[in-house]
C-alpha cells in the first residue's frame, strides 16, 4: 500500500513541478516523470499490458511535446498565470475532494475489491473462447475488438487532423483557381 | 563547428544507434507478434517501431531516415493497416459476425499461431500505429523547416 | 575531525535506513505471499522507491533543464531494475520484456531531449 | 549486403534468445522478422562487416577488453561513491582536451563509452576532424595532453586500436 | 387522433362561414381584385412579377381561411403565413428603407404571432388541457366564453389582442405600419396594411373579445384607453409628417383607433359601430393609397415639399382623393361619418366613468384628421404646381383605366355606404353578428340628411355661377414682391401648415422623444434586447481561460446542486 | 546457492542505484551529476539483472532476457550522457563555479 | 476513509491537470495539464481494477494461475483505448500550438483572441 | 436477420470510404466520388432500415458474436449494437444531412488545398457520429464520440488560417477536457455497475437502488455531454469554432454533430439508463431557459453571417432540450421534431452563407447587400430556412416550436413557456437580420459580377430547402407513426431497449 501512496505523492509532486515551472522543458520533463511513475502504478496493480503501452506513449508525448516548445529561447522565458487562478483553483480543489469524499463513501468500491460483475466471465473463458492467454488482449481484440477499431480510427483521425493542420496553405488563392479553371 | 555535426548527432551517437536500432525494430516487431501471450500487442510494439525511426531521425537527420521511410510511405503504409483491420473485421460478417473470431480453433494456447484473428488484427494495429505516429512525427517536423525559411 | 565525525553520521545514516526498510515488516499488498523471494523483493521495491524520490528531489529542485533530463534519464534506468526485479519475485519472464522496452525508450527520450537541448531540430 | 547478412544473423540470434525455448513456430517467425528488420534497418548496422569476421579481433574484444572494462567500471563505482558520500565532496572538476589517434567510428564510440564509465571522466564531445575528445573530468589532476592521455586514455585507447583499426586488410 | 390532413380532407370540420365573415371576404375579395388591376399599370417593370402575382393570390387564400377558420391551428398558420407574405410583399419596393421596414414589420407581427401562439396555447391549457395534442389541433375558435378572472386568462386575452393589434396597425404594434406604408409598393400598401390587415385584425379582436371571452369592465376600459391613445397619437403624429405615404400610414394607424374604441366599448352599438367603420375605413384608405400611389408614380416622389398643384395634372384622382378624405375625415355624406357617428353614441352609453375623454378623443381625433388632410390635400393637388408637378403637368399623360376602376368604385362606394349606412350593412350583416340589441338613441338619418347636403351643394353651385366670379383677376401669384415663377424656393408648400404644433410646450417634448423612438416598441424593446446581448457579448472575450472557467463553474455547481 | 549469490548482486546493485541517485541529488551541477548517476545507476541496474539472470536459473527465458538488457544498457547509457552533456554544454549551461578548467569553452570560442 | 485514499489523490492529480488548464496562460501548459487529467483518468480506471492480491491477468505456461485470483482485465482494455485517445488528443493540440505560434508569434493564450463577441 | 448482421455497415462504411481516401488519395477525383458514395450507402442503409422497422422493433447485433453467454451469465460480455426508433431516427438525420453535405463539398471544397483530407476526416466524423448512435455500451459510446470530436476538432481548422486554428485550439482543449469528465463518469458507473452495456446497466440500477455516486455520474455526464451539446454555460467554444470550420462542415456541425454527440447521448444516457430522475429534467430545464436566452441575445449582436447562425445554434439547442426537460410524451415528440427541423434549416442555413461566401468572399453582413437579384437560389434557399428558423407557420420550424410550448403549458412550466416564446420573438428578429443585411437591398458595386453557385451546390441547397418548407408534413399520422412516434416511445420508456 505505502508504495502507492509514495508514487502517487511522486506523480502530484511531478504535475506541480509540471505547472508551476517557468521553463518549458522542464515542465515536459517533469510531466515525463509523471508519465513514469504512471506506469510504474500500473505495474505495480498488475496492468503490464497498460504499463507497457504507458511508457510508449509517454516517450512519443514527450518527443512531440518537446518538439511544441520549438525553440529555446522561447522556452526559457517565463509564463505567467492569470490572477485569481490560484483562489479558484484551491477552492475547485476543495470542492472537488469534498465532492469525492461525500461521494466515494456511498457507492463507489473500497480500492481492492473490485466489483466483477461482467468480468469475471473473461479470466474465465478468455483461453477456450478466443485462444488467447493474455486476457486483456483477448478482451481488446476479441471481446471488445469493435472498440479497438475505434481506437485505430482515433488515431488515424489524429494523424490525418496533424497532416491538415500542419499544411502551410489552407485555402487556394485566386490565382490558383483561375489556374484549375483553365 | 566542424562539418561533421551538420547532419544529426555526434559520431558516438551514430554509432551506437546504427547497433541498436535494429534491436529496437526487433523488439517492437517482437512486442506485436506476442501480443496475445505477453503483454504489450499492436499498440505498444507499433509506437516502439515508430519510435525506432524517430530514433534513427534524431541520431542521422532528415535524410537518412527519409530514405528508410518516408512520410508518403507512412500514410501509404498507415492507411493500408487500417484497410486490413476493418477488412478482418468485415470477413466475419461471412462466418457469422462482425468481428467474429473466424480463425479460431487453430493452434494451441500460448504457441504463436494461436488465438485467431488476434495476432492478424495486432500486426495491422501496429503498422497502422507505427506509420501513424512516425508521420506525425514527420509533418510535425516538415513546419519546422517552412517556419523558419518564412522567418529569415 | 569533524569531517570524518560527518562522514560516519552520514553513511550510518543511510545505511540504516536501507537496513530498516530491509528489516521492517512491511506488508506489500502488491506481491503473492505464498511466493518465494516475495519479502525480499518487495524490499526491493521500497529501495528502488526511495531512489526514485531522489530523482524526484532533482527534477523539483534542478536548477536547469538539463539537470531534469538527467534524472528522468536515471530514472528510466532505474525501472529496469525493478522490472527486473518483479520478473524474479513474480516468476514471469514478461516483466523484463517491460523492462526492456523501458530502457529502450528511454534512451530515445533522452536523445531526443538531449538534441532539443543542443538548440536543433529534430531532423537536422 | 553483407551488413544486411549480418544484420539478419545479429536479428535473428536476438530473436532466439528473446523467444527462449524455440520451437518451429518462433523459428519461422523469427526468420520473417530478422529478414524485414534487415531490409529495412540493414543497410546501417555496421560500416566495415568484415572487422566482424576477424576472430582474433572478436577474441580480444572479448577476453582482454570486457575484463578490463567490467573492472574499470566497478573501480569507477566505487570512485564515485566515494565522493558522493564524503561530506566534505573532493571533486575539482573540469573539462579537459584528450587526443586519439583513432579513427574509426566504432573505435571512437568505444573509446568515449569506456571513458564515461570509468573513473571520474565523462565524454562531453568528440571532434573526429581533429582526434580531439573533450573530457569532463572530476577530479582534474593536469590539462596538457601527457597528463590527459596518461590518466584517461591510456587503458583503453591501445586496445580499442588493436580491435578496431590497427594492420587493417582492406 | 385526428390531424391536421382532417382538414384537408373534411373542410367542414376546419373552415365554416359567418354573415360577418362573409362580408369581410366579399370586400377582401374586392380588395384583391383592385389591387390586381391596379398593378398591372403600376407595377411595370418590377423583377420577379409572376412571384408577385403569386404571393397576391396567396395572400387572398390566406385571408379568407382565417376569416373562414373555425380552429384556431388554422387561424394561426394562416396568420403567420400572411406576415410572411407581407413580409415578401414588402420587398418589392425599392426605397432605400424597405429592407429595414419589411424586417420590421415581419419581426413586429411574426413578434406578436408567437404570443398568438402563446395565448392559444393558454385558452387551450385553461379550457381543453387535458386533452393532449389532439385537443388542441382541434381547437374551436370561438364559442368558448372564458371568463377574465385568472391571471391566466388575461395573460391569454391580452397575448390574443396584441396579435390583433399588432395586425391592424394599432399602438403599441403600430409603428410598422408608416414604414411600411412609405417604403412598400402602392398596391401592396393599400392592400394589406391598409385593408386585409386591418379587416383581419379587427375582425379578429371582435371574435375573440365577444365569442372566446367575458369581457370586464377593467378590459374595456384598457381597450378604449389603447384606443383612444391610438387616435390622437396617430394623427398628431400624421400633422407632421413630410411625406405623403407616411402621412398616410399614421391614419391608418389612427383610423385603427377608431375601431378598438368602439370594440372596447362593449355594447353593441359600439361594436357595430367598429365593425362598419373597419369597412369604410378599409374602402377609402384603399381609395388614398392607390391615389397617392399614382401621384407617386406620375411625379416620382412622395415627399410633399416637391409636390403640389398637381389637380391640373389628375383631375379624377384628385376628385376620388378628395373624397376619401372627406370620407376619412368624417365629413357627413360619406361613410366615415356613418361609422364614426355609431362609435360616438357607443362610447357615450359604454364608456363607463369615463366617457368624456374617449368622446372627446374620438372627435378631436377626427377634426385633427380633417385638418392634416387639408394640409395633404392642399400641398399635394392644390397650391402652385412646383417644378417637379410642372413637369408632369407638361408631360400630359393621362390616367389610366386600371388606376381609374378602383379609384371610381372605390369612390363610389364611399359616398354610397355613406348614403345607405342604415340600410345595406346592419339590416343584413352585423345585426347577426353582433349579440344583443342594437339600440341607438339618435339615428343619423343619413339619406335624409344626404338630400339636404345635396340641396346645399346645389345652391351653392348657382350662387357661384350667379356671381360674377368669372371677372375675378388672374395674375402670377406673388410672394414677398417677387413672382413665384422666377423664384421657386419660395413657393408655399403645405408641408409646414403645422409645424407650431410642434413647438408647443409639452407636445414638444414629446414629439422630441418620439422622433427618438422611444415611443416605438419594436426599437425599444430592440435596444433592450441589444443591451442585454452587448453585456453577453462581452463576456465572450476571446480568452479560452475565461470560458474554461464558465465550464468548471457550471461543472461544480451542477455537482453541488446534485449531491 | 546460485539464488544467494544472485541475491547478493541485488542487493549491491541496489546499493549503488541509491548512491548513485545520492549523487545526483548531492553533486553540484549538471555534469557532475551526469558522471555520479550514469556511472552508479548503470552499473547498479546491470548488476540488478545479472542477479536476475542468476537467481532466475541461468540460460532461461528470464535470464536470457536480463542479458539482453545489460548489453544494451551499457551500450546506450554512457551515449545518453553523453548526448546530454554535449546539449546541456551547447545549451550554455555553465560549469560549477569552482571548476578547475573548460577546455570545450575556449575550443568552442575558438571557433566561433 | 483508508480504503479510499488513492482514489482521493487521483481526484486531486486531476484538479491539478484542470487547474493548470483554467489558469495558466500559456499553451504548452494547457496542453500539460489536458494530459496530466487524462493520466488520472486512466489511473483511475486501473485502480478500480485492482483486486487486493490479484495477479496479472495473462496465464502461463509453466504456472497454474487460478482466473479468480486475476485482477479485473476489462478496465484494462478500456485504459488502452483511452491511452490511444489521449494521445491522439495531445499530438493535435501540438500541432495547433506550433501553428499558433507560427500564427500569433506567442503562446500567450489571452493574446490569441481574435473571435470575441 | 439479415438486418442486424448488416447493422455494423453504418459504421464500416464510411470508416471504409476513409481509408481508401486516404490510401487512393492520389486518383484525380476518388475522394469526391468515394465521400458522395458511402453517405449515399449510409442513407439508403438507413432509409432500409426506417422501411423494415416495424412498431416497437428493436433490431440488436452482439458484435463478435459473443451475446450467447446471455443465459449463462445474465449479462452481456460482448459489445452490442442497438437499433432502435430513436436510433433510426437520428441515422435518418445524420446521414440525410451527411448525404447533401457531401454533393455540396464536391463543388465548395475546390475552394481549399488537400481535397482528400477533407473527405477523409469528413468520412471518419461521420462513422463517428454514426457509432455514437448505433452502439449500446457505454465505453463504445465514448470512443466514438472521441472520433467524430477529433475528426471535427481538425475539421475546424481546415483553413489553417489565424482564426480558424485558434477556434480549434480552444475547441479541442474544451472538448478535450470534456470527453475526459465523460469517461470519468463511464468509470464511475462501470464501478458501480459492473458492465458497460446501457440495458444491463439500467437493469442493475434499476434492481438495485441508485447509489449516491450516481449523482456526481449525472452531474459529469450533463458537464461532457452538455459541452457536445453547446448548452450554456458550456457553449463557449461553439461560436467560435462552427463559424471557422468550411461550410459544409459548418453544417455538419450545427446541423447533426452537437445533436448526435450531446442531445442524443444526454437523451440515450438519461432517458434509456437512468430512467430520467426528476433532478435531470430539472437542470435540464434550466440550462435550456439559459442557453435560449443567451444564444439569442448574442446572436441579435452579431454581425458576421455564420457567427450569427452559430450562435443561434445554441439558442435552438436550448428549445430542444427544454422539450427534452420536459419529458412527457408531448415535450420529447417537439423535441425531436424540433431536432430534426433545426438539422434542416441550420445546415441549409450554413451551406447557404458558404455559398454565399463562395461568390463574394466575405461573411459580414455589413459588406453585402443585394445578393438575392445575383443568387436567386442561395437567397430563396436562405428565406426558406431563415423562416423555418424562425418559426413563421407553414414551415417546419413552427410546428416544432409550437408542439414545445404545448408541452411547456401542458406540464405547467407557464414560465418557460413564456420565456421561450419571448427567445422566440428575439429569433426573429436576428433572422430577419440576415436576410436584410445579406439578401436585400441594393447590390454593393463591388459585387456586381458575382454569379449563382455552381450545380452540385444548388442540389444541396434546394433539397434542404424543400425539406423546410414540407417538414411540417411529419406530423402527418402515417408518416409520424413510422418515423417520429417509435422514437419518442423509445425515450418514454414504453418501447425501445
Amino acid at each position: 500500500m505505502i508504495e502507492l501512496y509514495v508514487l502517487l505523492g511522486l506523480m502530484i509532486a511531478g504535475a506541480i513541478i509540471a505547472i508551476e515551472v517557468k521553463n518549458l522543458l522542464s515542465a515536459v520533463v517533469a510531466v515525463g516523470i509523471v508519465g513514469l511513475g504512471l506506469s510504474i502504478i500500473f505495474l505495480l496493480l498488475k496492468a503490464p499490458d497498460v504499463a507497457l503501452t504507458q511508457i510508449v506513449v509517454e516517450i512519443a508525448a514527450v518527443i512531440l511535446l518537446i518538439r511544441a516548445t520549438l525553440h529555446r529561447d522561447i522556452a526559457l522565458k517565463p509564463c505567467g498565470s492569470r490572477p485569481f487562478g490560484g483562489f479558484l483553483a484551491i477552492l475547485f480543489l476543495g470542492l472537488a475532494v469534498l465532492a469525492g469524499a461525500l461521494t466515494f463513501s456511498g457507492g463507489l468500491n473500497p480500492f481492492g475489491s473490485p466489483l466483477m460483475t461482467v468480468s469475471e466471465f473473461y479470466p474465465m473463458n478468455a483461453v477456450a473462447g478466443t485462444g488467447a492467454v493474455n486476457v486483456v488482449s483477448s478482451v481488446i481484440l476479441d471481446y471488445r475488438a469493435y472498440d479497438t477499431l475505434g481506437e485505430a480510427t482515433v488515431l488515424f483521425t489524429a494523424v490525418v487532423g496533424v497532416l491538415t493542420v500542419m499544411r502551410s496553405k489552407g485555402k487556394k488563392k485566386e490565382e490558383d483557381l483561375q489556374g484549375n479553371n483553365e | 563547428m566542424s562539418k561533421e555535426h551538420e547532419h544529426g548527432m555526434s559520431v558516438i551517437v551514430k554509432t551506437v544507434t546504427r547497433l541498436t536500432v535494429g534491436l529496437i525494430f526487433l523488439y517492437g516487431m517482437y512486442i506485436v507478434l506476442h501480443g496475445h501471450i505477453t503483454p504489450g500487442g499492436g499498440f505498444a510494439g507499433g509506437v516502439i517501431i515508430a519510435l525506432s525511426f524517430i530514433n534513427l531521425d534524431l541520431a542521422f537527420g532528415g535524410k537518412v531516415s527519409g530514405k528508410v521511410f518516408s512520410k508518403g510511405g507512412t500514410s501509404l503504409v498507415e492507411a493500408l493497416g487500417a484497410v486490413m483491420f476493418l477488412a478482418l473485421a468485415l470477413m466475419g460478417l461471412q462466418y457469422g459476425g462482425f468481428f467474429d473470431n473466424f480463425l479460431h480453433p487453430d493452434g494451441e494456447p500460448g504457441d504463436l499461431v494461436s488465438a485467431g484473428i488476434i495476432p492478424l488484427e495486432n500486426i495491422a494495429i501496429s503498422l497502422k500505429v507505427g506509420a501513424g505516429l512516425f508521420g506525425i512525427f514527420l509533418t510535425l517536423i516538415v513546419l519546422q523547416k517552412f517556419e523558419s525559411e518564412k522567418k529569415q | 575531525m569533524m569531517k570524518l565525525a560527518r562522514w560516519i553520521a552520514g553513511t550510518v545514516v543511510l545505511l540504516g535506513l536501507i537496513a530498516l526498510i530491509i528489516v521492517l515488516p512491511f506488508r506489500s499488498m502488491f506481491f503473492q505471499q505464498n511466493q518465494e523471494h516475495i519479502g525480499f523483493a518487495g524490499r526491493v521495491v521500497y529501495i528502488l522507491i526511495l531512489s526514485s524520490l531522489m530523482v524526484l528531489y532533482r527534477v523539483l529542485k534542478g536548477p536547469t533543464a538539463a539537470d531534469r533530463i538527467v534524472a528522468i534519464d536515471i530514472f528510466g534506468i532505474l525501472i529496469v531494475g525493478l522490472c527486473a526485479v518483479l520478473s524474479i519475485a513474480s516468476g514471469r519472464s514478461w516483466y523484463i520484456d517491460i523492462g526492456i522496452a523501458w530502457g529502450l525508450q528511454s534512451f530515445i527520450g533522452t536523445l531526443a531531449l538531449s538534441k532539443y537541448l543542443e538548440g536543433r531540430s529534430f531532423d537536422d | 549486403m553483407k551488413s544486411r547478412i549480418l544484420m539478419f544473423v545479429f536479428a535473428f540470434a536476438v530473436w532466439c534468445i528473446l523467444t527462449w525455448v524455440p520451437d518451429v513456430q518462433q523459428l519461422i517467425a523469427g526468420g520473417a522478422v530478422a529478414l524485414i528488420v534487415s531490409v529495412v534497418m540493414g543497410s546501417m548496422f555496421v560500416n566495415r562487416p568484415h572487422m566482424l569476421f576477424n576472430p582474433i579481433r572478436v577474441f580480444y574484444f572479448l577476453f582482454w577488453y570486457v575484463p578490463v572494462f567490467i573492472w574499470e567500471l566497478i573501480r569507477a563505482n566505487f570512485d564515485v561513491a566515494y565522493r558522493v558520500i564524503h561530506p566534505g565532496m573532493p571533486i575539482k572538476p573540469g573539462i579537459v582536451r584528450l587526443r586519439t589517434e583513432l579513427k574509426s567510428d566504432t573505435g571512437l564510440t568505444f573509446l568515449a563509452n569506456s571513458i564515461t564509465l570509468t573513473p571520474g571522466t565523462l565524454t562531453v564531445d568528440i571532434n573526429r576532424d581533429d582526434g580531439v575528445l573533450y573530457i569532463h573530468w572530476i577530479n582534474v589532476v593536469g590539462t596538457d595532453p601527457e597528463t590527459t592521455f596518461r590518466e584517461i586514455g591510456s587503458r583503453f585507447e591501445p586496445m580499442l586500436k588493436k580491435i578496431f583499426e590497427e594492420d587493417v586488410v582492406e | 387522433m385526428t390531424y391536421l390532413i382532417d382538414a384537408l380532407k373534411n373542410p367542414n370540420g376546419y373552415l365554416a362561414t359567418t354573415p360577418l365573415s362573409l362580408l369581410c371576404a366579399v370586400f377582401a375579395a374586392m380588395f384583391f381584385v383592385f389591387t390586381v388591376v391596379y398593378s398591372f399599370r403600376h407595377m411595370t417593370g418590377t423583377k420577379g412579377l409572376w412571384r408577385y402575382y403569386i404571393y397576391l393570390v396567396a395572400t387572398f387564400v390566406a385571408t379568407l381561411g382565417i376569416l373562414f377558420s373555425t380552429t384556431f391551428l388554422v387561424l394561426l398558420v394562416l396568420w403567420g403565413f400572411l406576415g410572411l407574405m407581407l413580409y415578401l410583399l414588402i420587398n418589392f419596393g425599392s426605397r432605400e428603407g424597405t429592407p429595414e421596414s419589411a424586417r420590421k414589420s415581419l419581426a413586429i407581427i411574426g413578434g406578436t404571432d408567437v404570443l398568438l401562439l402563446l395565448g392559444i396555447v393558454l385558452i387551450w391549457s385553461i379550457r381543453y388541457g387535458g386533452t393532449g395534442l389532439a385537443g388542441f389541433l382541434k381547437l374551436p375558435f370561438g364559442g368558448m366564453a372564458i371568463d377574465l378572472d385568472t391571471t391566466g386568462s388575461v395573460i391569454a386575452y391580452l397575448c390574443l389582442a396584441s396579435a390583433a393589434f399588432a395586425k391592424a396597425g394599432a399602438m403599441p404594434f403600430h409603428t410598422w405600419l408608416p414604414d411600411t406604408a412609405r417604403d412598400a409598393p402602392v398596391p401592396v400598401a393599400a392592400y394589406l396594411p391598409a385593408s386585409l390587415d386591418k379587416l383581419l385584425g379587427i375582425y379578429f379582436l371582435a371574435k375573440v373579445t365577444l365569442d372566446v371571452f367575458v369581457m370586464t369592465t377593467a378590459m374595456n376600459t384598457i381597450l378604449m384607453a389603447l384606443g383612444s391613445i391610438t387616435i390622437m397619437a396617430a394623427v398628431m403624429m400624421a400633422l407632421v409628417q413630410h411625406d405623403m405615404k407616411r402621412l398616410l400610414g399614421y391614419h391608418a394607424v389612427s383610423q385603427v383607433g377608431y375601431m378598438v374604441l368602439g370594440i372596447g366599448t362593449g355594447n353593441p352599438v359600439g361594436i357595430a359601430g367598429a365593425l362598419f367603420h373597419m369597412f369604410n375605413n378599409t374602402i377609402y384608405k384603399s381609395s388614398l393609397f392607390l391615389a397617392g400611389g399614382e401621384v407617386e408614380r406620375r411625379t416620382g416622389t412622395s415627399d410633399l415639399s416637391r409636390l403640389g398643384g398637381l389637380v391640373k395634372a389628375m383631375p379624377l384622382v384628385f376628385v376620388a382623393f378628395l373624397v376619401a378624405s372627406l370620407s376619412i375625415s368624417g365629413v357627413p355624406p360619406f361613410n366615415g361619418f356613418a361609422s364614426k357617428w355609431m362609435l360616438y353614441q357607443g362610447v357615450i352609453t359604454g364608456g363607463g366613468k369615463l366617457w368624456v375623454v374617449w368622446l372627446v378623443a374620438a372627435m378631436l381625433g377626427s377634426a385633427l384628421t380633417l385638418a392634416s388632410f387639408m394640409k395633404l390635400v392642399h400641398s399635394v393637388f392644390l397650391g402652385q404646381p412646383s417644378e417637379l408637378s410642372r413637369k408632369v403637368i407638361d408631360n400630359g399623360e393621362k390616367t389610366g383605366f386600371f388606376t381609374l376602376l378602383p379609384l371610381s368604385v372605390l369612390s363610389l362606394l364611399c359616398i354610397g355606404l355613406g348614403v345607405f349606412a342604415w340600410k345595406i350593412p346592419f339590416g343584413s350583416y352585423f345585426s347577426p353578428e353582433v349579440s344583443g340589441e342594437v339600440f341607438m338613441p339618435g339615428i343619423w338619418q343619413s339619406g335624409l340628411a344626404t338630400l339636404i347636403l345635396i340641396a346645399g351643394l346645389v345652391t351653392g353651385y348657382l350662387i357661384y355661377r350667379a356671381g360674377n366670379l368669372k371677372n375675378a383677376r388672374v395674375a402670377a401669384p406673388f410672394i414677398g414682391g417677387e413672382t413665384l415663377a422666377d423664384n421657386p424656393d419660395m413657393r408655399v408648400s403645405g408641408v409646414d401648415f403645422y409645424r407650431t404644433i410642434r413647438e408647443l410646450g409639452i407636445l414638444r417634448g414629446i414629439y422630441r422623444l418620439a422622433e427618438k423612438k422611444l415611443f416605438d416598441l419594436y426599437e425599444v424593446l430592440q435596444k433592450i434586447a441589444a443591451g442585454f446581448g452587448l453585456i453577453l457579448s462581452f463576456m465572450h472575450n476571446g480568452i479560452l481561460s475565461r470560458y474554461f472557467l464558465w465550464f468548471i463553474i457550471g461543472l461544480a455547481v451542477l455537482c453541488i446542486v446534485l449531491i | 546457492m546460485i539464488d544467494i549469490i544472485g541475491m547478493v548482486f541485488i542487493g549491491v546493485g541496489l546499493s549503488f542505484d541509491v548512491l548513485g541517485c545520492l549523487g545526483l541529488v548531492r553533486l553540484p551541477d549538471v555534469y557532475n551529476r551526469l558522471q555520479a548517476a550514469t556511472k552508479c545507476v548503470t552499473l547498479g541496474t546491470c548488476s540488478i539483472l545479472f542477479g536476475t539472470f542468476l537467481v532466475s536459473g541461468g540460460f532461461t527465458e528470464t535470464g536470457f532476457k536480463a542479458l539482453i538488457a545489460i548489453v544494451f544498457l551499457v551500450l546506450a547509457s554512457p551515449v545518453a550522457a553523453h548526448a546530454v552533456s554535449r546539449g546541456a554544454h551547447r545549451a550554455g549551461i555553465k560549469l560549477w563555479d569552482r571548476s578547475v578548467v573548460d577546455s570545450y569553452a575556449e575550443d568552442k570560442e575558438g571557433e566561433a | 476513509m483508508n480504503a479510499y485514499m488513492p482514489y482521493i489523490l487521483c481526484l486531486i492529480l486531476f484538479c491539478i491537470g484542470i487547474y493548470a488548464v483554467l489558469s495558466k496562460r500559456n499553451i504548452i501548459k494547457i496542453i500539460l495539464g489536458v494530459v496530466i487529467a487524462e493520466y488520472a483518468v486512466n489511473l483511475f480506471l486501473i485502480l478500480v481494477a485492482y483486486k487486493t492480491g490479484g495477479r496479472a491477468a495473462i496465464f502461463s505456461a509453466t504456472e497454474n494461475i487460478p482466473p479468480q485470483s486475476m485482477v479485473d482485465p476489462l478496465p484494462h482494455a478500456l485504459v488502452l483505448t483511452s491511452i490511444v485517445i489521449g494521445l491522439a488528443t495531445t499530438a493535435f493540440m501540438i500541432a495547433l500550438a506550433i501553428r499558433l505560434y507560427g500564427k500569433y508569434g506567442t503562446f500567450d493564450i489571452t493574446r490569441m483572441r481574435e473571435l470575441r463577441g | 436477420m439479415i438486418s442486424e448482421s448488416i447493422v455494423p455497415l453504418f459504421v464500416a462504411i464510411p470508416l471504409a470510404g476513409a481509408f481508401l481516401t486516404a490510401l487512393l488519395k492520389r486518383v484525380k477525383g476518388i475522394p469526391d466520388t468515394l465521400g458522395v458514395m458511402s453517405s449515399v450507402f449510409t442513407f439508403a442503409l438507413s432509409v432500409f432500415f426506417i422501411l423494415r422497422m416495424q412498431a416497437g422493433r428493436v433490431f440488436v447485433l452482439n458484435v463478435g458474436n459473443w451475446g450467447g453467454f446471455h443465459e449463462v451469465l445474465g449479462r452481456i460480455v460482448g459489445i452490442q449494437m442497438v437499433v432502435d426508433g430513436f436510433t433510426i431516427f437520428m441515422l435518418i438525420i445524420v446521414n440525410f444531412v451527411a448525404f447533401l453535405v457531401a454533393v455540396y463539398s464536391v463543388n465548395y471544397m475546390t475552394r481549399y488545398t488537400e481535397k482528400w483530407q477533407f473527405h477523409t476526416l469528413f468520412l471518419l466524423m461521420l462513422a463517428g457520429m454514426n457509432g455514437v448512435l448505433i452502439t449500446g455500451d457505454m465505453f463504445n459510446l465514448f470512443v466514438f464520440v472521441e472520433i467524430a470530436s477529433i475528426a471535427s476538432y481538425a475539421l475546424v481548422a481546415f483553413g489553417t488560417e489565424k482564426r480558424e486554428l485558434e477556434a480549434s485550439f480552444k475547441y479541442a482543449v474544451m472538448g478535450g477536457v470534456a470527453s475526459l469528465l465523460i469517461l470519468l463518469g463511464v468509470i464511475f458507473l462501470y464501478s458501480a455497475t459492473g458492465t458497460l452495456n446501457m440495458g444491463d446497466m439500467r437493469a442493475i440500477l434499476a434492481d438495485s437502488g441508485q447509489p449516491a455516486l450516481i449523482y456526481l455520474v449525472f452531474g459529469l455526464l450533463l458537464t461532457g455531454f452538455g459541452l457536445k451539446a453547446a448548452m450554456v454555460p458550456f457553449h463557449a467554444w461553439l461560436p467560435d469554432a462552427h463559424p471557422s470550420a468550411p461550410a459544409p462542415i459548418s453544417a455538419m456541425l450545427s446541423g447533426v454533430l452537437i445533436k448526435a454527440l450531446g442531445v442524443y447521448a444526454i437523451a440515450r444516457v438519461f432517458f434509456t439508463v437512468f430512467g430520467f430522475p426528476h433532478q435531470v429534467s430539472i437542470i435540464l430545464l434550466v440550462l435550456a431557459a439559459v442557453s435560449m436566452g443567451v444564444g439569442a441575445l448574442v446572436a441579435l449582436r452579431q454581425w458576421d453571417m455564420k457567427r450569427l447562425l452559430a450562435y443561434s445554434s445554441i439558442s435552438q439547442v436550448g428549445y430542444i432540450m427544454l422539450g427534452l426537460g420536459i419529458g412527457t410524451e408531448l415535450g420529447v415528440l417537439g423535441a425531436l421534431f424540433h431536432l430534426f427541423n433545426h438539422s434542416m434549416f441550420k445546415s441549409l442555413l450554413f451551406l447557404d452563407s458558404g455559398a454565399v461566401e463562395y461568390s463574394t468572399g466575405t461573411r459580414d453582413m455589413k459588406e453585402m447587400g443585394g445578393l438575392a437579384r445575383k443568387m436567386p437560389v442561395t437567397s430563396g434557399s436562405t428565406l426558406a430556412g431563415a423562416m423555418s428558423l424562425a418559426g413563421i407557420p407553414p414551415f417546419a420550424g413552427f410546428w416544432s416550436k409550437l408542439i414545445i410550448i404545448i408541452a411547456a403549458v401542458q406540464a405547467h412550466h407557464m414560465k418557460l413557456a413564456a420565456w421561450a416564446a419571448l427567445m422566440s420573438i428575439v429569433t426573429i428578429a436576428y433572422v430577419l437580420k440576415v436576410t436584410r443585411y445579406a439578401f436585400l437591398g441594393e447590390v454593393r458595386a463591388a459585387f456586381a459580377n458575382i454569379r449563382e453557385v455552381p450545380a452540385f451546390m444548388r442540389i444541396s441547397l434546394v433539397v434542404l430547402a424543400l425539406v423546410c418548407i414540407l417538414g411540417g408534413l411529419l406530423l402527418v399520422p402515417q408518416v409520424r407513426e413510422g418515423f417520429l412516434d417509435p422514437a419518442v416511445r423509445v425515450l418514454i420508456g414504453t418501447g425501445g431497449m
